[in-house]
Parts: C-alpha cells; structure tokens; sequence
C-alpha cells in the first residue's frame, strides 16, 4: 500500500501561537483512519493547516508524492482532498440545494454534479425534504448532514471529517455508520477526527491519538483501542 | 411544577416544527429531550425561553404565563440556556461573557460580585485559565462550557441544555454528566437535550420524545428505551441499537 | 473660561485697538524722511475643494491679478513717500462652514493679514464676517450677494456684490419693456439662501409692477431632474419664468426646459447663463437672460463716473479682459471681475485715506464713491444696513445666435448698456 | 392637475430605472460583500466624465462609450478592491468604511484638481418623444431600456451562472468558499468591480440627460441607499424596482405638494417603509 | 468608585485636558480655533462611540442631532433672546428627546438597516428644516453680532464658548468612560456582540439600546448649538452635513472603536491631519486627495484603529488603554 497523503514534522499555529509541534501522519489510500485526542489538542488545527485555511510554519504535505503544503486553500479540492469542516460551515443564507452545488464546484466534481446529488439525497433523504430551506434555519443535525453531503458532492480523493457525528440522533449515526463503509469499499480513502472515540476507533482500520500538538500512538485501530492509556484517557474506564 | 407547556404549537411556514406539545415539569427534576434531527427539541426550547412565540399554547414558568413574552424578560425570572450552535460574545473575554450572565440574570449582580461570581463558575466548568482569553479564540468545545458557564452565572431556577455533551469524549462527558447531576443537586430544575443516550438515560428523571414536532412518547427512561415508536424514529434498527448500547456502556 | 483667557485675549478685545497695537510696518510713525515700503497682507481663503471651486478660483484670479498689475506698477505712492505694495496669503475652506473661523482667525492673528477679502458664497462669508468683524479688520465681500450679513451690526464688512434683493428686478424691468401686455411670470427657484432671497425681493417687486405671479415654487438643492417639475410649470401657464439657483441645476432646468418644449416668451435664471460653459447646451442656450455682476462688454469709463461724479479707478474694462486673457487663457467670468473688483475697491480706500491705517482705510470705505471698470460702487451706511452695496447694478445677458450661428452672450439690460436687442419671444 | 399626472408619472419612472441602476451597483457591493462602498458616488461622477470625455474628444456615439466605460468600470473596481479593500476585508466591522472612504477622498480630491466643479452637459441628443400629453427625451427612454438590459443580465450572472453564485458563496461564507475550491479574493474582486460597473454605467446613462460636475455622483449615492431598502440588500430586481419607487414618488409628488417637499415625502416614507418591513419592501420578512 | 481610579480614564482626560489648555497659555486665538475644531470631533467621536462602538449600531447620521440642536439653540437665542446656557441645554434636551423617540422605533432594525434609516432621518429632518419657515428655511437664521455684547464682545464669547467647550469635552469622555465601565456598558457590549444571545442572557435590549442612543444624541446636540453660536448663522445643509456624519465615524474607527481613548485619539488625529494639510504650502491644492491617501495608508495598516493597535502590540498597556 501507499501513502496518498504524506504529512511530516508538521508545525502551524495561530499568530504566534504554536499548536502543532511536528505531525507525522499519512493516509493509506481507500483506508478508513482516525485521529483522537482530547479537547483542544490540535486536531482541528491540523486539518486547517492541511486544507491550507492556515499556513504551514515547517513541514511538508504530500499528496500523491507531489508538495500541496503551500497551496492555497482554494486549490486542494480541485487535487481531490476535501474537508467537512468542524462547526459545519455551511452557506447558511443559501438553499440547502445551492450549499450541495456549491460543494461541487471543483473541476473534477462538476461533470458528476447531477448523480452526486442523487446520491447524497439517497443518503439523507430529510435534506431532499428541506431542498430549498435556507440552510442556517436547519436543525442543528440537519446542518450536519448538510456539511456531510456537501463534502461528498466534491468527489473527493481523501475526504476528512472533523467530528463527524456531532448532534446527530443515533439513528443517523448507525446509517452514517454504513454509509462511511460503503464509501471505503468504493475506494474512497478517509480520515476521521472524532472526540466519539468509541465509534471512532470501531468504524476505521488504523487510528493516531494526539495530544499536545503531537501523535504519541499509532497503529491498528483495534490495537489502540486496547492500549491501557487510551482506555484511561478517552475512553473512561 | 415550575414550568408547563400547554399544548404548544409552532409553525415555519408551512412546516408544522412543534404540534400540540405539552409537558410539566417539578422543581428539581432532570428531563430529557431527545427526537431526531429536525424533530422540533431546539424550538421548544426556542418557544419556551421567548425566542419564538407559539401559534398555540401556552407557557407558565413558575406560575405565570409567560407566552411570548420576551427572553430577558424569562431570564430574569431565573430561566437560563444554552445554545446547541454556540452563541460566544467574541470580542468580550471570557470572564466577560460569564458576567454578563450574571449582572443581567436572575440575581441582577453588580459588577463586583458579578466578577467573583464568573470566576468560581469558571473554575467550576474547567474555563478558569482562560478567563482572559477573548471567546473567539476557543474552540468548539470549549465554547460550549462557556455557554455553560454564563447560564449557571444567572443562579438560574430552570437550565434549558441544549447538546452540551456534544463534542466531549467518552471520560469529558462522564465528568459534564456529574456536573449536571451536581447543578440538580443545588435544586436547578433542567431540560436537556440530547443525542448521548447513555448519558442521558443516566442522569434524566423522566425523558420526552419528540418526533416530527409531535410528542411520540413520555415517561421514564427505561420505558422510552423499550418504547418501540421510539425505537423505530429515533434509535433506528433494534439489534443495532443494542450493540450501540453496548459500545456506549462498556 | 476662567480668568486667563480674558487676560491672554485682552489685546484682541477691542477691534480698533487691535490692530493699531500691531507691529505692522503700515502704522510706522509718519514722520519717518525717506520713502517707505509698506506691505500690506490680504488673507482670505478659497474654495479649492468642493462645490464653490469654479467661481471661487476665478475670483482668487481676479484678485491676483489685480495685484499683480499694482505691485508691477510699483505700488500705490502715498503723499508720505510711501509705496504701497500688496501680498496675499489663503487657505482652502473645502466650500463648508466647519473650518471658515479657524482659518479667518489663523489669519487675522498668526498670519497678521491686513486686510481681508470674503470666501465665496454668502453662507461661508457670514461665518467669515464673525471673525473680521470681531479682530476689527476690513473685509471686502465679493462673491456673496445676500442681504442678511449686512443686517447683523458689523462695521468692517463691505460687499462688492449687487446684494440679492436686486439681482432679478432688472429682469422684471426688462420684460415689461418688451412686452406690456404680459402678466403671468412663475418664480420657481432654488431653496437655497442665494435664491430664496432674490425671488423672495423679485416676486415683491413684480407684484408691485402689476404682475401675476402664477406659480411661486422652489426646487430641492440636490435636484437634477427638473420634468415634473417643468409639467407643473406648464400647468400654472405663465408667460414668463424668472429665478433658479446655482450652476449645476441652472443647466439643467434650462435643457429640460428646452426639451420639454415648455411654451415660454421669456426665461430668465440665475447664475448660470453668465458662465461660459452655458454654451454646451447649444439650442436650449438660445434666448436665455441671466442676470451678471459685470460683463466683458459693459463699457464703464472714465466719463461714466464723472457724469454721476465718482472718482474713476483702474482700467477699463476691455483692459482687464485682454490682461486677464493674457494671465489665465480664458476670457474673465464675473466672479473673477468681482475678484478684481475687491482690490480695486481697497486700492480705492488707501488711495483716498492716503494712509494704510485701518481706521482711515475703513473711513475712506464709508465715503466711497467710486466708478471702475466693474461699475459703481457705494456703500449704505445707515446702522441697518452697513457695508450693504448700493452704487453697483445687474446687467442682463441673453445667449444669441450670431450671423454665422455661433452662441454668443449679448448684454440686452439695462438699455443703455445693450449690445443687441433682446430676443422675444423666445419660443 | 390630472393632465400633470401622467406625464409626471412616466418622467419619474423612467429616471427611476436610472436610479434603479445605479442603486444596484451599491447593493451588490453592500448585499454580497457587506462593504457599504463610500466610493459609490465618486465613481458614478467617473462615469459621467468617462463618457463626456470620449464623447467630446472623439464624437464616438454615447452608447457606444457605455461599453468602454463599463469596462474601465469593472477595472478600476477590481484596481480599488485591490489596494484598499482586500487587506481589511477581514479586519474589524466597518473597516472597509473607512477604506472607500479614502477612495472616494482621493477620487475628488484628483477629480476636482484635474476636471474642475465646472458643470459639463454632453452636446448630444437624440430629440423628443410625443405622445399626448407626454414628452419625453428619447436619451431617457434610452437609458431605460439600457438598465433592464443590464438587470437581466447581472440577474442571470448571479443566480444562474457559475461566478455568480460563487459570488453568493463566498459572501454568505468566506471559508467555506475557499474549502469547497472557490478563489474568494478573485470572486470578490469580481464582485466589487460589478458594483463599480453598475455605478459607472448610471453616470454614463446619466451623463446622456443631465449636466453633472465631479461632486454630482453624490445624491445619487444617497438615493441609492434609499433604494437599497425599499428593494432589500444584493438583490438587482429588487434595486430595480426600488428605483422605480423612488422615481415615480418624485415624479407625483410636485401634482400635490410644493416641490421643495419632495425630499421631506421621500425620506420620511424611507423611515416609514423602514419600520414597517425592516429588511425591504422586497427583502424577506424578518 | 473603582472606576474613577482607572489609569485609562485619568490618561484620556489629562490629554484632552493638556491640549484644551494649549489655546490658555499661548494666547492665540488661531491655536484656540483649531484646539475648538479638534475638541469639537472629539467630543463628537466620543458620543458616537457610546452607541457605534460600545453598542454596535453604525449611525450614519448621527449629524442629525448636532443640527437639530444646534437649530433649536440659535432659534432660541436669535428669535427667543435666551441665554446662551438655557440654549445649550435646549439643544442637549431636543437632540435627546428625538432620540428617545427614534430609539423606540428604528432601534428595531439591525446592521445595515438601521444605519440606512438613520441616513433617512438625517435627510429627512434637513429637508424638513428646509421648508420650516419658523427657523428661516432655505434661508437659515444668522446671530446679530451685537447679540455677542451679552458675553462681553466677540472676543470673549468666542473665549467662553471654547472653555465650554473643552468642559464639555470633558464630560463627555468621563461619561463615555463611566458608560463603559457600568453593568449597562457590560449589557451594551454584549449587545454588541450577539444581541440575541444577550436578550437571552436577560440584557433588556431595546432600553439598553435607547439610553445608549439618548446618551449619545445629547451632546452633539449641545455641541451644534456652541458651534453655530460661534459661527453666527445656521444653514440647512451646514447644519445636516451627512458628509460630517461619516467623518465622526472615520475619526472612531481610526482611534479604535469600542474604547475610551480611541475616539479621542482618532478625532485629534484625524482633524490634524486635516488641519495641517489644509495650510500646508505644499499640499493645499491637493489636500482632499493627500487626506485620502494617508487615511487609506492607516486604514490599511492599522486596521483595528490605534488604540486597538496599541493594546494589542503592547498588553501591558491594556490597563491603561481603555
Ligand atoms: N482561531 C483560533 N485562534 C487562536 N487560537 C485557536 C483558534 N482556534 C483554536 N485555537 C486554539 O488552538 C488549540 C487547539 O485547538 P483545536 O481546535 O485544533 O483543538 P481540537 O483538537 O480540534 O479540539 P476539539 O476536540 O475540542 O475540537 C486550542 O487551545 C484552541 O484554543
Ligand atoms: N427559522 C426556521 N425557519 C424554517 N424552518 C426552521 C426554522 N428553524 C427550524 N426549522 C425547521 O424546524 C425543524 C425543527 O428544528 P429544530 O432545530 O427544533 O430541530 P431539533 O430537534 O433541535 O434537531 P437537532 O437534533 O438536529 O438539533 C427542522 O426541520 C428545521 O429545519
Ligand atoms: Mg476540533
Ligand atoms: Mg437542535
């Protein structure tokens, strides 16, 4: 297997604020791997410094062998790496319909623009409901479901989640559950930041845990989730 | 019975988010909220505090009627919330924030005390050493103890909680759980809302559920969990919904 | 204010005691043998910025070139020996109030100016006047045509302009000259100070002729779009139109007007057909009368003022065209005229005070009766109205086709000024 | 008073498209980017002399002129953006205020040093409209046709095209628009030299019937805030149609009242309409 | 009073203070009329600040007041021979009372459109005074200058009017302070931020918000009437200035919204800026467009105003920089 994302000694932070201190991490390519780690540690941090929301300070980020750290925010989803961002982000004063066009508007999505759409309204068929809401008047899970099918409408080749399953009722955890499968068997390579570190750790093949700026675990999922430490510190037992 | 929802009912345009809802709740009881995506929690707590006022219905908090009257006018009498999307004031420090919960709340503090007050309440929710921060450095998470922190800064009567577990791990959320079980303790009547059922089986006297604005089913925890309507709208497949059980309960 | 101030300011309390206590070089002992050169500063400030900037530039150039014409003639010789030569310093006033005072009291104090010419524009000049008036120095007011600042008890204040309450009297004489049997006229104007005041006195004065006034409207200052406006004037049916405003909305009611086709025997606006650029509007110029503080053709000469018994002062008028042709490239507008005139007027009083004390200068003013190229002036006196110009007249242009179909201005009022009869009807 | 009415109505209505225009420029900017654009006025006057410029220097036909100073429009948008508004796009509320109102000082202060307050007219006509009691310039019915051309078009451009809604997008949420492969700077430089087009097109059009100077853009500054209510922030329809309110209101009103009331009527109903429907006649409610 | 020890407060009043005092010792009546055009925008900004920094409504025509005060004051004194104390309160009290009355209305609006419905008032209360003839419509009503003889000739009064002036000032910046150091600043502020989340939090917005629009009415209602009485006439469109308006808000945002020294530095800045190009030999031809430059070049630079600047390149001053 390869690595389509390559992340080394990554370092980043907000004005002088160092949050990242030296990330290693890569992607396997149509693997399902999770990041965990507790409140504030610098998981979000790390997807903006990939996406490019902010700037490297040191480091690099490879995607498919070729540099993409210094690339601007804009230009990422066009190589295929899309996030679902942490507190959704949506374009609240945009129709539910126009907030999934607008998530296909990268080059290599625009041509499937139409069977996306039909997939994702296969997925969360409330959203086909509330088609032509304004997306901030969404309830809060349907908000998310929103983030979730407007990140699939871009056709990613690594898609990440940042807190995937927040506010959603079990009942859509479970469907996400499946759905997050399927897209693993359609070849779809993955990374999932979660605090729902049970769900987290069952659903992917391989997890990193993260804690100060920096990964102090990593391995099989499964393996992890028996390390004693993870089992102390996020896992309450 | 500090607060009674009178055959509530809310529309938005031509969606029906709230439909004859009615409930009354004791002092000093936790209830639960809980219902899928969309089912209507949030705006019964948006109708219940003011921020909407219902077609139908009727709200009596502490034994008046406090129908569409407005959300600082509850706010005085002791009601408090939290948002599920949260609501920082983000150029204000964060002991700022938690004072303004306390000049303006229940208690009607002045500045002193309302300082005092927010730094135990901040020590309290775990946001003591970022009490000089601006609001609009923290992240999510911490957000949302902040929006703890300013309701329990109002001394309120009844705590509206909407999702505060939300985003916490496994062990943050039993220690949020002991935290809320702590501020019924100290006589606070809460609604909560939320979609961490084990928690919320945990620590809810008696719990509602909501589904499509409807009320599909009421009663104590171990009754709505075996509730097959409830079962069916909101924790989906049985035999799945088991193995999460297990998966939360471990 | 406590104590200090009044303290700090006493020299400045009493006007007249003001300036003698100035170190200026003017109040050196007269005794002095040898020939003197004494010069005298003239402070003002300009609108370099915003609306006034057009006519305010042509009345500094006016002013300049008045100047320059004395100072290149060596000065004035006063009896004493002494010569008499003229500086000047301004600021820009951006066409608002809010800085009028702090650059007239700059100069009046810092900048120890001797004498002082108005800003442009009535309303700018009234805070002006404050400040004139207060530190006791002589301000000749050009440009700024309403009655009022002569109403409010100032002694050193002394206007150029024909004031507001004549400005279109003349217009009324002239019609009726034309044609007896007219009586509706419309006074529609803008409602603005200038305006308000000159169609306020021209409607009194046409009502007392014995005319109609069928229609007496303003217009908003900011008004582009004269059509509904023109429709109502069309309904109230009047023979005649008198009044406007400013430059901008004068052009424009005139080629709406034009436009409209508004059946109209006679059309007479203020301030902007005197202008130049009237002419872009080719047709819609044709025929109409505008009232002007001077014109290039107007012949004032030397035997003009003796036959009223003026003193005749500066050069005559097509001097001043071909020397201010000769400095600027454009033929002068009347603003720039009045610039000329205000030192004229000065040079006037020195010459007759034959001193460049202020309070000979300001005496030689109460007595003027002077004759220049730019016509008579005189100043009221009375304590009501001092510094009110009386000597000086309108004359009334009208926009003509020439023999080879160019538009050309001609003076048709007063009669004896006319260059051409006046077109009538013109529509 | 009843034969006043009609012409009165169809010469205010058909200036009102005129104001409509230029409304919709300051909308667009205002509704999409929330920068209130202080510029606005300044850039309108630009217009009118751009296309008095070319006019009297060359004699090209004014409605040709239009497509040369809308261009310059668009640039000189995108040049203002540039410099003085991207750097404080993000920085505190009203900044941007600031910003253009640098621009719009620098604009006049240029302005007035090189063109004069002197008011210009374009020589040019194209005759009168009869028709009963009406008559009308034919350069108005011109500009009228001008400006629904150009509301179709920047309707289509927003709500059907790629760029526009790119535009609504990164509006509405900047990051977002970036994580989804929207280049916000760019979109938003677009948008901003719209609005300038917008702008520069209305003194253009205005530029064929009115005499104007370098300070004449302001009223029209002022009346498009006005219409930006009464049709709602960002949308060109919406512009539209409150310009077309704004004309019609002070095309009537002299038939009843003196005209100097016109402005008293106007902004007073502004306030009015204001607190009746707060974000627009057009604008959705609440 | 805790508040009263602040460094910050003592730091604005003592520059305001050494500046107003400037005009004392030197004597010069020039000095005196440019410290009174700066005291005038400080005093302005200030104000303005009470309710577009601290409560984060834009009020583009907050000018309204300082012209409809300022019309009330030269009423009374020109046409009702009362003081010039008696008209200075009247100004405060009509200006105040308007905004009581607005407040309760347009307050309703947020963001872009209550500052549009203020642009509306400003216009419409111009045109209105426009056509009421009491107050002299387009013609506006000028002071007799013998009127100045009650305050010991022109020389003094226009002395006096600069030392309330500077009194004034004063006041405005220890109310601004205090307002801002209040539970009511406390609710104001949180207004600002969120004003739903704060309704729920129980801060009464819609008094809030109409005291702090009152509060800051009153005293550029008092100012306009010192200004015209200084100035000896009143004219519409002096008095309604809608470009005045935008520059007080320049002058807060360069400061530093949102803060006490912020509006004082911004306005004294701002209005020396302007000053010294308008006299400058070099510039004065160009002034407009140089102010323009400079301002864009600080706009851009120091975005969040020079207070804001400050206190956050240098934390230690926090306490002092309020
Ligand atoms: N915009 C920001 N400006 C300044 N500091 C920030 C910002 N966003 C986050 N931080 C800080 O950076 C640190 C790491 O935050 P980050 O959001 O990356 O953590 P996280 O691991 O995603 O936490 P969570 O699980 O709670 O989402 C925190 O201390 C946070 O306060
Ligand atoms: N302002 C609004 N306008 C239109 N529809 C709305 C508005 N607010 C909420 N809705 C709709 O009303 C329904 C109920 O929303 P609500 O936020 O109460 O759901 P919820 O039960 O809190 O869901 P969640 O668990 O996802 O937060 C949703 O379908 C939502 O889309
Ligand atoms: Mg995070
Ligand atoms: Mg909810």
């Amino acid at each position: 297997m390869m690595a389509l994302l390559e992340i080394q000694d990554l370092e980043s932070g907000y004005g002088e604020v160092q949050i990242l201190w030296g990330v290693n991490l890569s992607l396997e390519k149509g693997r399902l791997t999770s990041l965990v780690g507790g409140n504030g540690v610098g998981k979000t941090t790390l997807l903006r410094t990939i996406t490019g929301t902010i700037k490297p300070w040191r480091g690099s980020v490879r995607f498919n062998g070729q540099e993409i750290g210094h690339l601007p925010a804009y230009r990422k989803p066009d190589l295929g790496v899309v996030l679902v961002p942490e507190g959704r982000q949506l374009f609240t004063d945009m129709s539910v319909r126009e907030n999934l066009e607008m998530g296909a508007t990268n080059s290599r999505a625009r041509a499937h623009a139409a069977q996306n759409l039909e997939r994702v309204f296969g997925l969360f068929p409330r959203l086909k409901e509330r088609e032509s809401q304004r997306a901030g008047t969404l309830s809060g899970g349907e908000q998310q479901m929103l983030a979730v099918a407007r990140g699939l409408m871009a056709e990613p080749e690594v898609l990440m989640f940042d807190e995937l399953y927040l506010g959603l009722a079990p009942v859509l955890v479970l469907n996400l559950f499946e759905t997050l499968q399927q897209l693993k068997r359609e070849g779809l390579t993955m990374l999932l930041v979660e605090q729902n570190v049970h769900m987290a750790l069952s659903v992917s093949d391989y997890a990193y845990v993260m804690a100060e700026g920096r990964i102090t675990l990593e391995g099989p999922a499964a393996e992890v989730a028996q390390q004693d430490e993870v089992k102390k510190a996020y896992l309450g037992i | 019975m500090i607060l009674q929802v009178q055959g509530v009912s809310k529309w938005f345009g031509g969606l029906k988010a709230l439909s004859q809802v009615t409930l009354d709740l004791p002092q000093g009881q936790i209830l639960g909220l809980i219902g899928p995506n969309g089912a209507g929690k949030t705006t019964l707590f948006n109708v219940i505090n003011g921020v909407y006022a219902p077609e139908e219905g009727r709200v009596i908090f502490m034994g008046q009627d406090v129908t569409g009257k407005k959300p600082y006018h509850v706010a005085h009498m002791g009601m408090a919330r939290t948002h599920q999307i949260v609501q920082p004031l983000n150029e204000l420090t964060v002991r700022e924030n938690v004072m303004v919960g306390a000049c303006f709340g229940r208690e009607n503090h002045n500045l002193n005390e309302a300082q005092q007050i927010a730094e135990q309440v901040l020590e309290f929710v775990g946001l003591g050493d970022r009490a000089d921060q601006f609001a609009g450095s923290l992240n999510v998470a911490q957000k949302k103890r902040l929006e703890l922190a300013r309701a329990l800064a109002s001394r309120p009567k009844l705590l509206l909680l909407d999702e505060v577990l939300a985003g916490l791990n496994p062990s943050e959320i039993a220690s949020m759980i002991q935290t809320v079980s702590a501020i019924r303790d100290q006589g606070v009547t809460i609604i909560m809302i939320e979609h961490v059922m084990h928690a919320v089986m945990r620590v809810s006297d008696r719990i509602v559920v909501l589904d499509y604005g409807q009320q599909i089913a009421e009663g104590s925890p171990e009754e709505v969990s075996k509730n097959p309507k409830v079962i069916e709208a909101y924790l989906g497949d049985p035999k799945l919904a088991e193995r999460l059980g297990r998966l939360s309960h471990d | 204010g406590g104590g200090a101030p009044a303290e700090e300011a006493a020299p400045t309390e009493a006007p007249s005691s003001g300036v003698s206590e100035e170190p200026a070089p003017a109040t050196e002992a007269p005794g002095a043998p040898e020939a003197k050169e004494v010069t005298l500063k003239i402070g003002f400030t300009a609108s370099v910025t915003g609306k006034y900037e057009v006519s305010s530039a042509a009345q500094v150039n006016g002013l300049k070139l008045w100047m320059d014409s004395v100072n290149e003639a060596g000065g004035i010789e006063l009896s004493d020996g002494t010569v008499v030569t003229f500086d000047y310093i301004f600021y820009d006033d951006e066409s608002n109030k809010e800085r009028v005072q702090e650059l007239y009291t700059r100069l009046a104090t810092e900048d120890n100016a001797d004498l002082l010419i108005s800003p442009y524009s009535s309303g700018l000049t009234a805070a002006a006047a404050v400040i004139a008036e207060q530190y006791g120095k002589v301000m000749i007011t050009t440009g700024a045509a309403s009655d009022s600042t002569y109403q409010q008890g100032y002694t050193h204040v002394f206007q150029a302009y024909t004031p507001a309450s004549r400005y279109l009297t003349g217009a009324v004489d002239l019609l009726a000259s034309l044609d007896p049997n007219v009586t509706k006229v419309a006074l529609v104007y803008e409602n603005s100070k200038f305006s308000t005041s000159v169609v306020t006195a021209a409607r009194d004065y046409a009502e007392a002729q014995g005319y109609e006034v069928v229609l007496f409207e303003g217009y908003d200052p900011e008004t582009a779009d004269f059509a509904p406006f023109i429709n109502k004037i069309e309904a109230a049916g009047p023979d005649a139109i008198l009044g406007g405003g400013h430059r901008v909305d004068g052009k424009a009611f005139a080629k709406q007007l034009y436009e409209k086709g508004t059946p109209i025997k006679f059309f007479a606006l203020l301030v902007a057909p005197p202008e130049p650029e009237f002419a872009e509007l080719g047709d819609a110029a044709v025929g109409v009368i505008g009232p002007s503080q001077w014109e290039p053709l107007a012949a004032f000469t030397p035997a003009s003022a003796e036959a009223i018994g003026a003193t005749w002062l500066g050069p005559l008028g097509n001097e001043f065209v071909s020397a201010f042709e000769a400095a600027y490239g454009d033929e002068p507008s009347y603003h720039a005229a009045g610039g000329y005139a205000a030192g004229l007027i000065l040079e006037g009083a020195i010459r007759s005070a034959d001193s460049t004390d202020p309070e000979a200068i300001l005496a030689a003013l109460n007595g003027m009766d002077l004759m220049t190229f730019y016509g008579h002036i005189k100043f009221d006196t009375s304590p009501e109205n001092h510094g009110l110009q009386i000597g000086h007249s309108m004359v009334y242009i009208q926009w003509q086709r020439d023999a080879s179909g160019n538009l050309v201005k001609q003076v048709v009022w007063p009669k004896e000024g006319a260059t051409a009869e006046a077109i009538y009807p013109i529509r | 008073m009843s034969d006043i009415l009609l012409p009165s109505l169809v010469d205010g209505l058909l200036l009102g498209f005129v104001y409509g225009i230029a409304a919709m420029g300051l909308s667009l900017i205002w509704g999409v980017m929330d920068v209130i654009n202080l510029s606005h006025g300044p850039i309108i006057a630009l217009g009118m002399f751009g296309i008095y410029l070319i006019f009297t220097n060359t004699g090209l036909n004014p409605y040709l002129a239009l497509f040369v100073v809308a261009l310059a429009g668009l640039l000189l948008g995108m040049i203002i953006y540039g410099v003085a508004v991207h750097r404080v796009i993000d920085a505190p509320h009203l900044s941007t205020l600031l910003a253009t109102f640098s621009v719009n000082m620098i604009i006049i202060g240029i302005g007035t040093a090189l063109l004069t307050t002197t008011p210009r007219n374009i020589d040019f006509t194209l005759g009168s409209l009869s028709v009963g009691p009406i008559t009308v310039p034919w350069t108005r019915v011109a500009a009228a046709f001008a400006t629904m051309l150009v509301t179709g078009l920047l309707y289509l451009f927003l709500y059907v095209s790629r760029p526009g809604k790119y535009i609504r997008a990164v509006a509405n949420n900047r990051v977002a628009a970036e994580l989804m492969g929207i280049p916000s700077a760019r979109i938003l430089a677009l948008s901003f030299g719209l609005g300038t087009m917008l702008a520069a097109i209305a003194g253009g059009l205005i530029a064929t019937f009115f005499p104007f100077t370098i300070l004449s853009g302001g009223s029209y500054e002022l009346k498009s805030f006005v219409i930006c209510v009464l049709g709602g922030l960002g949308n060109p329809l919406g512009a539209l149609f409150g310009g077309l309110i704004l004309g019609g209101l002070e095309g009537l009103t002299p038939a009843f009242m003196p005209t100097t009331w016109v402005p008293v009527l106007e902004f007073g109903l502004f306030v009015l309409i204001l607190l009746v429907r707060p974000s627009g006649l057009l604008g959705s409610k609440s | 009073m805790r508040a009263l020890r602040s460094p910050g407060l003592w730091l604005a009043l003592a520059l305001t203070a050494a500046a107003g005092a400037w005009p004392y010792f030197t004597g010069s009546a020039s000095n005196r009329e440019v410290a009174f055009t700066i005291l005038l925008s400080v005093a302005l900004a200030s104000s303005l600040n009470i309710l577009l920094g601290y409560t984060g409504y834009v009020s583009f025509g907050h000018i309204v007041f300082y012209g409809l005060g300022g019309y009330m004051g030269i009423y009374l004194l020109s046409e009702r021979g009362v003081s010039l104390w008696l008209a200075v309160l009247a100004g405060g009290a009509i200006a105040g009372l308007l905004a009581l009355l607005l407040g309760a209305s347009i307050l309703r609006l947020r963001g872009a459109y209550f500052a549009l419905a203020t642009i509306g008032v400003n216009e419409a209360a111009r045109a209105f005074i426009n056509n009421f003839q009491p107050f002299g419509g387009p013609i506006g009503m000028t002071l007799n200058f013998r009127l100045y003889d009650h305050y010991g000739g022109a020389a003094r009064a226009l002395w006096m009017v600069y030392g309330v002036m500077l009194g004034l000032t004063l006041l405005v910046i220890l109310v601004s302070y205090l307002v801002k150091n209040s539970k009511f600043g406390l609710g104001l502020l949180a207004i600002r931020e969120n004003e739903d989340a704060a309704e729920i939090m129980g801060v009464t917005a819609p008094q809030a918000k109409t005291w702090a629009y009152v509060l800051s009415a009153i005293f550029p209602g008092m100012i306009g009437v010192l200004f015209f009485f200084k100035n000896g006439n009143i004219e519409p469109h002096d008095a309604f200035r809608l470009h005045l308006s935008i520059e007080m808000i320049v002058m807060v945002m360069l400061g530093g919204y949102g803060t006490v020294l912020g509006p004082v530095l911004g306005a004294a800045g701002y209005q020396r800026l302007r000053g010294m190009l308008l006299v400058s030999p070099i510039f004065k031809n160009i002034q407009l467009a140089v102010a323009g430059g400079l301002l864009l070049i600080i706009v851009l630079f120091v975005p969040a105003g020079a207070v804001g600047w400050l206190r956050h390149r240098v934390p230690v001053l926090r306490k002092v920089l309020e």
